[in-house]
């Protein structure tokens, strides 16, 4: 099924939080290059929808999915966006912020010029009303999680109250919100699921058939399982923007029949594997057109230290590590669309210490070590994998040799990838390949395998170690940002050393676009998500 | 006067047929009363068209359809629609021989199987014994012993009609049936079939139920004919009587049909019948015979004539069972 | 005719709630359930105790008879309940699916009539013959295809070498866009459709009526047009119904191969969401057209067949 | 003497097997004179009813026409066009088939399948032979033809299909009329009926009749010459009372003596039947010689190995074995 | 009966179908049981990723994978996998279907009723939408394949089974066997079963090919057996997005599974002339 690159790594917050720290190392490619051109107004951009073979909803707040954002990004908008160009979140809905001493009260003033399909103006009522919806605590709304961070919300959620007691609205275009925690709101409602929706066009019903928002496209039509279509919508905010007429979003979840696709010119943008990222690098047309960023995920063998002997030894997880041949793995079978990973955390991290290379491939060491445990012989072990093909079964199925030549037999398991976190939570795997966020807070990315977490929370591996947690707490008193990096340093080498995972590594996103397409934004919360308003096509565009 | 071997009493067997939202469920009274009985050592020949219910009276005789109403005794053993036969019992008693003889073996057996099997599911399990019977009941029928490892199709019609044969009387029952046995063989191997059942039928004190639409060969082997038609007796008596001196129009039809150069002047031509058998599902009124009798009078539509003696053994059903002659 | 049809509507109801039961036991076995249809792979994104009370609202703690009696009575009205994963009504999500599931099996189907029963018809008529051995060829090679790599190939060739045809989608729902998708649904049931019409029309040419209309002096031409044709229809429908029926659920992997917008692809994505009143939906809605085709399938014969009508 | 209506001579039709071909009949030749019934007995496999089709030109793979010639009315017919044959068929030579039940086609109603004959040999359009088609049902006696026209095969009784089967065989007054086995699939007093009105209907058009069948006293009924064929030869072919009366060939001898005929047992009693001993050849094992050596009673060396010519008998006849003459 | 009437049917090349499609069976089975022997490398471990995605070449006759493992090899032993689930899931298939066809028509009734019901629900139900169900719910793997191919598609045979036994039902020798005293099973083994195989075998044949189509379409749906080991429809399925760039991968399973399937219905169709009576090849 989900054969893509790029499967969805995690919730829409933590995904796009990574995103803070790693934007520095995000590699712009020729997307940008012909940014300085002016754009031509007119034409159709065909985008692709690959991670499902359908939507799950045009709601906005009903949806957690990267796929539906991909549409979402053209219909609705939320208070905050994350600006690609800075690689920092900016005011989207607002033009000014506020913040009252204590950190607490949030005084935004809203855009005047925000206009919904429908013609109506966007005012304060809306948001209030958006954020009350979301806590409808019989609907379950992905987005109510961040929503909660507004005093008041969670009476809302339990129904003991109506409204949010902690969104004022002072007059038409000024919010007053106040917060529960001192932390900057933007990180909560800059996603899809806090957009703003107009009451009146909820209230109708049919919301998901017929979304009415404040994006810089109007809804046409949608073909379930197939497309939406969007028209240009003239009273967007953004002066001269958008560029282009109509905006069509394909689904197209069969990387084969994209690839097809895309090659015989029926799509402008498409997501590439490993396969295609290889075969459209040595091509001399369709190179011109690559767009890569790199993400910051941990790919990994999450290693259950409580499942089967062997994998209590330190050095029979060390063995693993030296067993596999990691950069071999990347190189051939991931085709370069992967960074090597050192340990737990990733390089962005303040806390990853440059100085530390990665387990060398090195199958003598791991046979003495596995000698040294006890096991001269080797042992077997089940292995949990999924299909994805970047993280998963093929990946497995390159490391299995690998391991067998130092006489470590392992026994793929294969599962869907909705019940890889169940499982990990339940513990009912010996060894489980996946990939975690591990960004941008190194505290809580490292928290994982702090001994009091439980496996239900992330301690999937059952690490208990006293001197890493000793270190941990200490991270944690330590109120100087620089030296709780350096105590979290020795925490993520000790992780290196005890290896309860197999460290493989950071994926690199790839999206292929056609030659006539601009202003691409090399987006590093996810690279399909594009704000379509600033897309232009050039007159080669064969599109209607 | 010996006692009957076989006796049915007022037997009837009806189907259900149709559907309930297709034009209803009717009954099909395939046997609607029939009393007969067969004495030991007796040849009854049973005479009857397609669509009379001679099949359905066999198939009940066997114990292979339950009665609707009436009795059938064999040897002492009564069976009725609330007390179903003892199949193992009935099978030493009562065996069938088959019109098909293509159809009625086994292709799968050979001929060795198809004898031996019955005898040790019916508990001698002695080798030798097993197959000194085969081979004895083999030799009754005229096939030689080394022909006992061959299949069904290894033969012509009229040897596996022997096998047919063999197969029935393996058991050493009392009474057989015999449903067209000879009808489906070539004309040229009938002689040799009839001729061993009678052989057979007085070396093993045999008593049959001869069906057979050929009234030749019925009037060769029987001891006593009943007539059938839709599902009822309408003439019985001993042989010479029911082909010398037929009452019910029905016998006369049969016989005046019967294509014979040398038989030809023997019974008029306005004895013939018209037209073809009335469906059991839907009996004319009065007699069932009245829409093709050329006797037919207006009683006939009225009522179903009574079971009539003619002379003592002679019954006819028939309003002008004395007129005829 | 009216009978046929009142007794085949009443054979359909009490499949239709076996295939209910059946379903509905089957899935409520079936590991993950309802959470996973609400998160996006497998990670929770709405709090436990909402989760809880959802449940409890959406009636999944009570006992299982208790929630199939609701069911039933829920779809027997027309309602199939709401998707887990989209909140909508299923009976809208199969609304926006049924069209283009239609779409692509009647042109399969209409494909697998005209090009198989044309090869089987001139197979049976020379038997032995080059266009004989050709269709029984072709017939059994499309027998022994792999759907989705016989579209992967189509796609390959019409649609990235040749550059005829679109690879892939919906488009704008016209024809271009269903040709490539038609013939590789298409594909398997005209080869079963060429070999049973050979085999029919081989099996009417050998009727004794057919020889009696020999008997009557009649040119082969008459023969075929006068008696063999309706006959070997007869018995060609019935593999036409069952396939042409089948062909719905038969199109899951065309569908997803061609991202075509239809029924068996939201079974597949809903299957893998845990989404199982959609899931339910989806196969209700396949064995709907199976019985609803073979219910004309039979009224079909009672027109073409007198024989049916007094049976 | 006047050309006869059809002779046949020297007929022979070969069965194509796996790799071996083998004569189904061989030498077989006979004349019928206009209006008159001639009769073809044999049994099963004998090659009667191959014979009768390749009169009509019906002959399909794997049989084939290997030798001999057919001639109607003074004309070679075996090899001429398939468009001239199709012509004759129908119009000048009709044939009607054992089964009546399948020789119908079961999804056209009987009064369209008699009309066609009027379009296909007369240029009548349909409503007109729809009209002739309703006479030609009133003729053969079917009741309420006007009603029948209507009707699906499957709705007529056995007898009522083979007289619609007449209908459309006599429907363009043929000279000849080939009927296979007409009444076989019927029971005996509709297969009295069914043959009475095929002879009177024949007689009142002045068509001639080939008759085949198995039951020798049917033919010898109905036809005023009959041939017995054995294995694919015509053995003896005499005047149809003369056969029955004073049958010459062994096998014809036996065939008359192996059947119990109605009364004989009174007048004589019970007499053992005269077997014919062993089975019919199958095609592939025909012996040496005269084909019936193996059973015949008579058999003798010349028998075995020298195939027996056709010898004239007294009284317009002839027949084929070394004992005779 | 004339002559006529009993012709043979003529039929299009009976006799090499069998042949040709035993041959193909015949090829696939002998891999199948043969790739220790006649495999180059390993299936599963001899991957080399230096060697990925090579073409075919002499060295790796089939090209190499993803994984550069030897795809010749990688097929050799996928036959294993392919036959056992078509072979063994039609072995279920069987058993269901001659069990509920034989009892279904040799007792009616409401038996019988209940029968047909649930044969009609089987066939309203696409197998391959069942099949997928099943799958959704066992999980991936051999096993779950298995069992679901294995329960899916018994109704053909059950239906065949059925109507075999009403159609013997009333012929003699069941009715004598009956008259003897045979027992409603001992008839039904000895007497029916041995008799009605022919067809039961086509079917099973027939379905075979149809099992192991439907493993590849499970595959592709992403339910199949995936590796370690291979089955074709996994690595078909596998290759899919490398149809542009390494056709090869796609190319040999692909016709792996066309030839074996193709040979098993050529087979049957052998089979059915071989099988059936009235078939000249039989006869005499």
């Amino acid at each position: 099924m989900h054969s893509n690159e790029n499967v969805h790594e995690g919730d829409g917050l933590m995904r796009k939080l990574a995103w803070l720290a790693i934007a520095a190392i995000a590699v712009i490619g020729a997307g940008t290059a012909n940014a300085q051109q002016t754009p031509r107004k007119g034409g159709t951009l065909r985008m692709t929808a690959p991670y499902a073979a359908s939507f799950g909803s045009l709601d906005p707040h009903v949806t957690p999915r990267a796929q539906d954002d991909i549409v979402g990004k053209a219909l609705q908008r939320s208070l905050y966006n994350w600006d690609t160009a800075a690689n920092k979140l900016s005011l989207e809905l607002a033009k000014s912020v506020s913040v009252s001493a204590d950190g607490l009260t949030y005084t935004y003033k809203l855009r005047d010029d925000a206009f919904f399909h429908n013609g109506r103006k966007m005012t304060a009522d809306d948001v209030i009303f958006s954020f009350t919806r979301i806590m409808d605590g019989s609907k379950g709304y992905p987005g109510a999680r961040y929503v909660r961070l507004i005093k008041g919300a969670v009476d809302v959620e339990k129904g003991t109250a109506k409204e949010i007691s902690g969104l004022k609205k002072v007059d038409d275009y000024t919010l007053e919100m106040t917060i529960t925690d001192r932390v900057d709101p933007g990180y909560y409602f800059f996603g899809g699921s806090t957009a703003i929706l107009p009451k009146e066009e909820v209230a109708k019903g049919n919301y998901a058939s017929n979304p009415v928002g404040l994006g810089p496209f109007k809804f046409k039509e949608h073909i379930p399982g197939s497309r939406v279509v969007m028209d240009r919508f003239d009273k967007f905010y953004k002066t001269g923007q958008p560029y282009l007429d109509k905006l069509e979003v394909l689904i197209m979840a069969e990387a084969a029949a994209r690839d097809v696709a895309f090659r015989n010119k029926e799509i402008d943008t498409s997501i590439l594997g490993p396969a295609q990222y290889v075969a459209y690098r040595a091509d001399p047309q369709l190179s011109k057109g690559i767009l890569e960023v790199a993400e910051m995920f941990t790919r990994s063998m999450h290693i259950n230290l409580n499942s089967i002997k062997p994998f209590q030894d330190k050095r029979v997880r060390q063995a693993i590590n030296y067993a596999i041949d990691s950069n071999l793995i990347i190189s051939r079978l991931v085709k370069d669309k992967a960074y090597r990973a050192t340990s737990w955390l990733p390089p962005s991290s303040a806390a990853f210490d440059k100085t530390m290379k990665p387990y060398p491939y090195d199958p003598e060491k791991a046979k003495k070590l596995l000698a040294e445990a006890g096991f001269p012989n080797g042992f077997e072990f089940e292995w949990t994998t999924s299909q994805n093909e970047s993280w998963g079964l093929p990946i497995v199925e390159a490391v299995i040799p690998m391991l067998a030549r130092v006489g470590i037999k392992a026994k793929p398991k294969l599962v869907e990838v909705t019940v890889l976190t169940e499982i990990l939570m339940k513990g009912d795997h010996q060894a489980l390949i996946g990939s975690s966020l591990t960004g941008p807070d190194s505290l809580a990315t490292l928290r994982c395998y702090y001994s009091k977490t439980p496996r239900t929370a992330c301690n999937y591996t059952g690490f208990n170690n006293a001197e890493f947690d000793k270190l941990l707490d200490a991270a944690a008193q330590e109120g100087d940002m620089a030296k709780r990096d350096e105590i979290l340093k020795k925490a993520n080498n000790l992780l290196y050393d005890e290896a309860p995972v197999w460290f493989f590594n950071y994926n690199k996103a790839v999206l292929a676009f056609q030659p006539w397409v601009h202003g691409l934004q090399p987006n590093p919360t996810e690279i399909t998500h594009q704000y379509p308003e600033n897309i232009w096509v050039d007159a080669t565009s064969p599109a209607k | 006067m010996a006692e009957s071997l076989l006796s049915l009493d007022g037997l009837a067997v009806h189907f259900k047929v149709g559907n309930a939202l297709a034009g209803g469920i009717k009954t099909l009274k395939a046997v609607d009363g029939v009393t007969l009985d067969v004495k030991p050592g007796e040849c009854l020949g049973l005479v009857g068209e397609s669509g009379c219910g001679k099949s359905t009276l066999a198939l009940a005789i066997m114990g292979l359809l339950p009665p609707t109403r009436g009795t059938i005794g064999i040897d002492g053993h009564q069976i009725s629609g609330s007390t179903p036969p003892d199949r193992m019992k009935m099978a030493r008693t009562v065996q069938m021989v088959f019109q098909d003889p293509y159809a009625s073996l086994n292709p799968r057996q050979t001929v060795r199987r198809t004898l031996a099997d019955p005898l040790r599911l019916h508990g001698i399990t002695d080798k030798a014994e097993v197959e000194t019977r085969v081979i004895d009941m083999m030799a009754k029928v005229g096939l030689r012993p080394e022909q006992a490892d061959r299949y069904p199709h290894e033969f012509s019609g009229g040897q596996r009609q022997r096998i047919g044969i063999a197969r029935a009387l393996i058991l050493k029952p009392k009474l057989v049936l015999c449903d067209e046995p000879v009808s489906a063989l070539d004309v040229s191997i009938r002689a040799q079939i009839i001729n061993l059942l009678l052989e057979l039928k007085d070396d093993m004190g045999l008593a049959y139920i001869m069906i057979s639409h050929d009234l030749g060969v019925v009037e060769h082997v029987s001891d006593r004919v009943a007539v059938m038609y839709l599902g009822r007796i309408v003439e019985q008596g001993g042989w010479q009587e029911i082909f010398e001196n037929p009452r019910h129009p029905y016998t006369r039809a049969l016989i005046a049909a019967i294509p014979d150069p040398f038989h030809r002047a023997a019974i008029s031509a306005d004895a013939k019948a018209r037209g073809e058998i009335a469906s059991a599902l839907n009996p004319p009124p009065g007699c069932h015979f009245n829409p093709r009798c050329p006797l037919r009078a207006d009683i006939c539509t009225a009522e179903y004539p009574a079971f009539g003696e003619v002379s003592p053994g002679h019954r006819a059903a028939c309003h002008f069972r004395d007129r005829v002659s | 005719m009216l009978l046929v049809l009142g007794r085949r509507l009443a054979n359909i109801i009490p499949t239709m709630l076996a295939v209910v039961a059946l379903v509905f036991l089957l899935f409520s076995v079936l590991p993950g359930s309802f959470i996973s249809g609400m998160n996006e792979d497998g990670r929770s994104t709405i709090d436990p105790a909402v989760m809880e009370r959802m449940r409890k609202e959406m009636g999944l703690d009570d006992p299982l008879i208790e929630r199939f009696a609701k069911y039933v009575a829920a779809t027997a009205t027309g309602d199939l309940g709401i998707s887990f994963r989209t909140r909508e009504p299923v009976t809208k999500m199969l609304a926006g699916r049924i069209w283009p599931s239609l779409k692509l099996v009647f042109a399969a189907m209409t494909f697998a009539i005209l090009v198989g029963v044309t090869l089987g018809f001139l197979a049976a008529l020379k038997p032995g013959s080059l266009i004989d051995t050709a269709a029984m060829v072709g017939a059994i090679s499309g027998l022994s295809l792999s759907q989705f790599w016989f579209g992967l190939m189509l796609m390959y060739l019409f649609a990235l070498k040749l550059q005829w045809l679109p690879s892939f989608g919906y488009g704008d729902g016209g024809l271009r866009n269903l040709i490539l998708p038609a013939i590789a649904l298409g594909v398997g049931p005209m080869a079963l459709l060429a070999r049973t019409t050979r085999a029919a029309v081989l099996d009417v040419l050998n009727a004794d009526f057919v020889r009696t209309a020999r008997s009557k002096g009649m040119s082969e031409r008459r023969v075929v047009e006068w008696h063999v044709l309706r006959n070997a229809l007869v018995l060609v429908i019935t593999i036409v119904g069952l396939q042409f029926g089948s062909l719905m659920g038969q199109a899951v992997v065309v569908e997803k191969l061609f991202a075509w917008p239809g029924v068996g692809s939201l079974m597949v994505d809903s299957v893998f969401q845990r989404d199982m009143p959609t899931v339910q939906g989806c196969i209700l809605m396949i064995v709907l057209f199976f019985l609803v085709i073979n219910t004309l399938v039979d009224l079909a014969y009672v027109v073409i067949d007198p024989r049916i009508r007094y049976r | 003497m006047t050309t006869p209506l059809l002779k046949v001579e020297n007929l022979r039709i070969a069965l194509a097997g796996d790799g071996v071909t083998y004569d189904a009949v061989e030498n077989v030749s006979f004349e019928i004179g206009r209006g008159e019934a001639f009769g073809l007995v044999g049994e099963s496999g004998c090659g009667k009813s191959i014979t009768a089709l390749s009169v009509m030109g019906l002959l399909r793979r794997p049989l084939s026409l290997a030798g001999g010639r057919v001639i109607l009315d003074g004309k070679e017919i075996q090899n001429v066009s398939a468009a001239e044959m199709r012509r004759l068929r129908g119009k000048r030579i009709a044939m009607i088939f054992q089964e009546p039940m399948t020789a119908l086609n079961p999804l056209s109603p009987v009064g369209r399948q008699i009309a066609e004959m009027f379009v296909l040999h007369q240029g009548a359009n349909w409503n007109e032979a729809m009209d002739r088609a309703e006479d030609a049902l009133r003729q053969v006696r079917v009741p309420s033809p006007e009603r029948r026209i209507k009707d699906y095969p499957h709705q007529l009784s056995g007898g009522m299909r083979q007289r619609v089967m007449i209908a459309i065989a006599l429907a363009c007054g043929p000279d000849l009329l080939v009927a296979d086995e007409p009444t076989t699939a019927l029971d005996v007093t509709v297969q009295a009926e069914i043959i009475d009105l095929m002879a009177e209907l024949c007689a009142a058009k002045g068509t001639a009749v080939l008759m085949i069948s198995h039951d020798l006293g049917l033919v010898a009924n109905m036809c005023q010459r009959v041939a017995v064929m054995y294995a694919g030869r015509i053995v003896e072919s005499q005047v149809a009372d003369a056969i029955f009366a004073a049958p010459t060939h062994p096998y014809t001898q036996g065939l008359i003596d192996s059947l119990p005929r109605l009364g004989e047992r009174a007048r004589r009693g019970r007499q053992k039947l005269r077997e014919i001993s062993g089975v019919v050849p199958s095609i592939a094992n025909y012996p040496a010689g005269c084909r019936f050596n193996p059973r015949c009673p008579a058999v003798t060396e010349v028998c075995r190995s020298v195939v027996p010519e056709a010898t004239p008998l007294p009284a317009e006849g002839v027949v084929r074995c070394h004992h005779h003459g | 009966m004339s002559l006529a009437l009993k012709l043979p049917r003529l039929r299009l090349k009976g006799g090499s179908s069998l042949w040709v499609g035993g041959g193909l069976v015949a090829i696939a089975i002998s891999s199948a049981i043969l790739a220790p022997w006649i495999a180059l490398t390993d299936p599963v471990l001899d991957a080399n990723l230096m060697n990925a995605e090579l073409p075919p070449s002499w060295e790796f006759p089939f090209g190499t994978d993803a994984q550069g493992r030897d795809i010749y090899s990688r097929i050799v032993w996928g036959a294993r996998v392919s036959l056992s689930v078509g072979i063994i899931s039609q072995i279920c298939n069987s058993l269901i279907g001659v069990t509920l066809g034989l009892t279904a028509g040799y007792w009616g009734g409401w038996w019988d009723d209940v029968v047909s019901g649930l044969t009609n629900l089987m066939l309203a139900i696409p197998s391959l939408v069942f099949a997928l169900a099943i799958m959704a719910i066992l999980g991936p793997g051999l096993v779950s394949l298995v069992i679901a191919l294995g329960l899916t598609s018994w109704s053909y045979s059950c239906r065949i089974a059925r109507a075999q036994v009403l159609s013997l039902k009333s012929q003699g020798y069941i009715q004598a066997a009956r008259i003897l005293g045979y027992g409603d099973l001992r008839i039904m083994f000895t007497q029916v079963l041995p008799n009605i195989l022919g067809p039961l075998i086509v079917i099973a044949t027939l379905g075979m090919g149809g099992a192991i189509l439907a493993e590849a379409a499970l595959s592709f749906l992403g339910l199949g057996i995936r590796p370690p080991f291979p089955s074709w429809g996994s690595m078909l399925s596998e290759a899919r997005d490398q149809i542009t760039t390494a056709p090869w991968l796609s190319v040999f399973p692909g016709l792996a599974i066309f030839f074996t399937v193709l040979g098993l219905n050529l087979l049957g169709d052998g089979l059915r002339d071989y099988l059936d009576p009235q078939s000249t090849t039989r006869r005499g």
